[in-house]
């Protein structure tokens, strides 16, 4: 019964992103999509946050908005995949549920 | 995999219709089902025909309408938040005794028992809002 | 039709947005369906059941009653998260007193309010199958 | 005090527009001069007639339109922003080839520069946003 | 030259309010309006902010907007002065300028 | 006219929402009144001159190359916060090298990117006439 997290708002300027972590349970995936896919990037005030969650969270990020806000992907933390819309779509197909963190 | 797609937000402001416009785009293409797609709360806005197209930008009432006709996809705007907003189609028009409609076509009026069901029917309901 | 278990996530303050308004007008439909209807108050959602909510100085429709009437409709099953609650310095006494008539019970008045730790909602929100997001 | 006011979130979704409409009446009941309210991004939603009134509820658009009349206030929809979002006056649909327009008494479409324009004729410029 | 910081986030959810409080100087006003109204609650994990900056700046809360949110005016932090609407009209017309904190 | 400091302020990051967009849109248009014009990029607002965007994968308008043209308008002054950079693991470096020509230094080009501290950041804000918040 794994559940998907979408997740769509900055880390930096939302609590969205970190109620998120503070709900999701071992095992769960978590998806980054729109302004969210700023906290992938590694060195900042949240990397931390993010870096526990994936101790036992499968962590992503779609590359579309990671590139459109100009954060190239060898600046993200070690371990985040990146993946194109298909791969969020094939996402929510493998996890049971999903949860839209607006 | 059967899907029903909300969309809380209008076009433009937020990005929630363009990431549900991909969404839905490369669900098709893996032969999933969009069984709907359900707009709600400023979602409604995105229904609009009086739009006009940008010199050198996405016109996104255009996109979804003509991916509707592609796909004879079952889009859905909610009545109750619509007549908050002003969007309206020629019979609810009529009904409230206004002068004029703006739909575009593609896009049906209903209630939101229509989200609900899309719920029961879809193995995924995903929301994209802001 | 399958019956599934429908959570509602409520994490704004209500008047602010519209989200709390419209999120329980969907609930209202939903009671109709005959699911297994829940709904969490996280973060900001907690000021949505908040009693004592008075609209008259912003000319907007004040419609927090309509939270009581949700035992009508069956809907009983409301969870408030305590760290929620406690980071914005309020307890369950600054909430409405929404209870459910128990038909199994001789129509016993029940709360329908349930105070959850962080953890236990983190549980209850992967036990359901659609979540609606508001 | 004169004053220019930008509202730039459409009725209902944010409180943007009713905690705009109530400051305009304030000020206006404090003998101060409204110069200019302009309606930017989503803002220009606020200017539909296409609305129902709600049987419990404030009719945003109506109350906008009908604060215009009384107090001959100017009330500005940015163009730009309006076409994204299907937001038109006879003329600007009659331009485009549109068969409807949806534009409420008491508001008219202009330029961005009608905003810059207010800041500087003003004492305050007051924004009200998301 | 004193300026009017007018702030309509909650301080639990965006990074509006800090970030007002970060950039607003001594002498200057500080109203909080919509959901940022339960910012003025005394004995929030924020609190201690608002009241760090309350040493050189005054801060005001519309009434309305805390009493929509059931939170009533004993609550607050003293020093905190309630106002309506024409007491916001106030507040634009005696400070300089206002910036809104969106 | 009398000339005002008009004061830009942008917080938001670029494509998740329009307001940088259309913030743009209405500084360009003003570059035709003549007043004196600052753009403030603070908090995520510092994405939107991050260098070496491209919105192929998601459909939208890259209009990340209007900001390059903003000095032909005599808009030169984009005050950019050091600690919004450093919260987010920004430096200078990624952030697009935007210029203006200087007519009265026989058209040198020269920096429009000046990086202030926070605190200096809110004494340039207190310094304005005129606040546009996207």
């Amino acid at each position: 019964m794994a559940m998907l997290h979408i997740v769509n708002k900055s880390p930096f300027e939302r609590n969205a992103f970190k109620s998120c972590l503070d709900h999701a349970v071992a095992g769960d995936s978590i998806l980054m999509i729109e302004d969210a896919a700023v906290g992938a990037v590694d060195g900042t005030v949240f990397s931390s946050d993010l870096k526990a969650a994936m101790a036992d969270k499968s962590v992503y990020v779609l590359g579309g908005d990671l590139a459109a806000r100009g954060m190239s992907e060898d600046r993200i933390i070690d371990g985040i995949k990146v993946v194109d819309y298909a791969g969020f779509v094939d996402l929510t197909a493998e996890n049971d549920k999903t949860q839209s963190w607006v | 995999m059967k899907y029903t797609v909300m969309v809380n937000e209008g076009p433009y402001q937020h990005q929630s219709s363009d990431s549900a416009l991909q969404f839905v785009r490369a669900a098709l293409e893996k032969g999933h089902e969009i069984f709907r797609v359900f707009f709600y709360h400023d979602g409604v806005n995105n229904g609009t025909r009086l739009a006009v197209p940008p010199k050198d930008d996405r016109l996104l009432q255009q996109e979804w309408s003509d991916l509707a006709k592609e796909h004879d996809l079952d889009l859905v705007i909610c009545i109750a938040a619509a007549q908050r907003r002003g969007l309206m189609d020629p019979d609810e028009a009529k009904r409230q005794g206004l002068d004029a409609d703006n739909i575009i076509e593609g896009f049906r009026i209903s209630g939101l028992g229509q989200l609900i069901e899309g719920s029961i029917q879809s193995d995924r309901t995903i929301v994209f809002g802001d | 039709m399958a019956t599934k278990k429908f959570m509602y996530v409520n994490r704004k303050a209500p008047y602010g947005t519209v989200y709390a308004l419209e999120s329980l007008e969907v609930v209202l439909i939903a009671a109709a369906f005959e699911q297994d209807v829940s709904l969490a108050f996280i973060d900001d959602g907690v000021y949505q059941i908040a009693k004592g909510q008075n609209t008259d100085g912003i000319g907007m429709k004040n419609f927090s009653a309509t939270y009581n009437a949700l035992g009508d409709y069956e809907i009983n099953k409301l969870y408030v998260e305590k760290e929620s609650l406690e980071e914005r310095g309020l307890t369950e006494d600054d909430l409405m007193p929404i209870v459910w008539e128990d038909e199994d019970d001789d129509w016993a008045e029940k709360p329908s309010i349930r105070i959850v730790s962080r953890a236990e909602m983190a549980d209850i929100l992967a036990d359901q199958d659609v979540h609606y997001s508001f």
